[in-house]
């Protein structure tokens, strides 16, 4: 049993704490909305107890942002697919 | 009513909170075709405490865990509370002791 | 998959309700289903009919509502968040007495009783906010 | 389908109103006969902080409708002890019936069974 955790604000107004405490290895992380700006944060920041880590390609666009070669992107149809595959999801806005 | 006749809303529930007092909960009570007596009282006088300190309307089933809190289990039954207030004991319980009407969120 | 989507948030306030209708619009066309969209709180502002948007920005209340009645989604606006925020139908106009209308008739409103009902027959829930 | 309900309160009583919002759908989830675990993390344990006062500023006060939980059945509810300890508070400053848990009691507590909802 895993979840999804869809995150949906910038690093700077994310409160770490609550979120590292919630995220369980077996997890994904799917950055949306200002979500997204946690691709330009350091490896501190993305330090998740997850390496499932995915952005949304329309929010990243929209904010004129490129991903580093190492890091995941995907659309609507792509988001669709990982909430299939985790059996909940945690919205955190 | 001898006194004054309170503002209703359509559903019969008061329109200004401050109006109640217990000749207005017998008026309410009466329109309602329910004849005040002690336990009625007891019911009402514990829901207004409830509600000085908690500020939440009750649906049934915590309506009647409270009295069955309050007054033991014989009495903490749904079926003791509808012979005294009718089908939906919370709601006619509340109109009559002056609180505000459940927001109908369910 | 069975979704219910809770939509958080007002047309206006962010990307949130933006990112539901077109989570919606991808969950659709992959075949899933739609148990039932729930707005709650500021959400219930994406029912309102009289939102007037400049005619190059996008009409989301508008949107969502060709969206409910293309696919026939149940949608439930809730009733404590409506009608304080000034989300009214018919009937709370009359239990109001209220002069006017201004919820789409695609939605309904209704208690949160509808979405825990609806909890029951969903594979997954999503809030947006 | 499990009936089980996990509510994430995250939010500060007063700040906005989804805690409240989340107390409600706690409500009408007990009333359906779902079960409710409730889960206060971050700046949610401020629900929790005993007297307060919030005639103050003409809202309800939250403590004391957290309080009508257990008239609903709802007898399970979890603060995390990080984010208690974050703000400088201890369980004598809750109201009762609150239980203080670490994060991989959360974890778990996320990890199912049935939905999360979390506003």
């Amino acid at each position: 049993m895993s979840n999804l955790h869809v995150i949906a604000t910038s690093p700077q107004t994310t409160n770490f704490v609550d979120l590292k405490a919630a995220v369980a290895s077996v997890d994904a992380v799917l950055f949306i909305e200002d979500g997204v700006y946690f691709s330009q944060a350091d490896d501190a920041m993305l330090n998740f107890a997850t390496q499932r880590q995915f952005f949304l390609s329309e929010d990243l666009l929209a904010r004129g942002l490129a991903l580093r070669a190492e890091q995941e992107q995907l659309n609507y149809d792509g988001f669709v697919d990982l909430t299939t595959k985790h059996e909940r999801c945690i919205s955190w806005y | 009513m001898s006194r004054f006749t309170p503002l209703l809303d359509p559903e019969g529930f008061l329109l200004n909170l401050d109006d109640w007092d217990p000749e207005a909960a017998e008026f309410l009570a009466n329109r309602e075709e329910i004849d005040l007596g002690d336990a009625h009282w007891e019911v009402i006088n514990t829901l207004r405490a409830f509600y000085e300190v908690h500020q939440v309307s009750l649906a049934n089933r915590a309506f009647v865990s409270l009295i069955r809190r309050e007054y033991g289990p014989d009495k903490g039954q749904s079926r003791y509370l509808m012979k005294l207030f009718g089908g939906s004991p919370a709601k006619i319980a509340a109109k009559i002791a002056g609180l505000p009407k459940p927001e109908n969120c369910l | 998959m069975r979704y219910t989507l809770l939509i958080n948030a007002a047309p206006q306030s962010g990307e949130a309700a933006h990112s539901a209708i077109r989570f919606a619009e991808a969950a659709l066309r992959q075949g899933h289903s739609i148990e039932q969209l729930f707005f709650y709180g500021e959400g219930v502002m994406n029912a309102s009919t009289l939102t007037v948007m400049p005619q190059d920005e996008q009409n989301l209340p508008a949107s969502w509502d060709a969206l409910i009645q293309k696919n026939d989604l149940s949608s439930i606006v809730c009733v404590s968040s409506a009608i304080r925020r000034g989300i009214i139908d018919t009937q709370e106009a009359t239990r109001h007495q209220l002069s006017a209308v201004s919820c789409y008739e695609s939605s309904e409103i209704g208690g949160l009783g509808s979405l825990i009902h609806a909890l029951s027959n969903t594979d997954r829930v999503l809030s947006f906010g | 389908m499990s009936k089980t309900i996990t509510l994430v309160a995250r939010r500060t009583p007063y700040g906005g109103d989804k805690a409240r919002q989340t107390l409600d759908i706690a409500f009408a989830a007990a009333v359906f006969d779902h079960e409710v675990r409730y889960v206060f993390i971050g700046d949610g344990v401020w629900q929790l902080k005993k007297e307060q006062s919030a005639s103050e500023i003409d809202r309800k006060p939250h403590a004391a409708a957290l309080e009508t939980l257990e008239l609903y059945g709802i007898d399970k509810i979890y603060a995390l002890q990080d984010s208690l300890s974050e703000r400088q508070l201890d369980i004598n400053d809750l109201i009762a019936n609150v239980q203080v848990v670490d994060d991989a009691t959360v974890r778990t507590l996320l990890a199912g069974p049935g939905h999360i909802i979390n506003l």
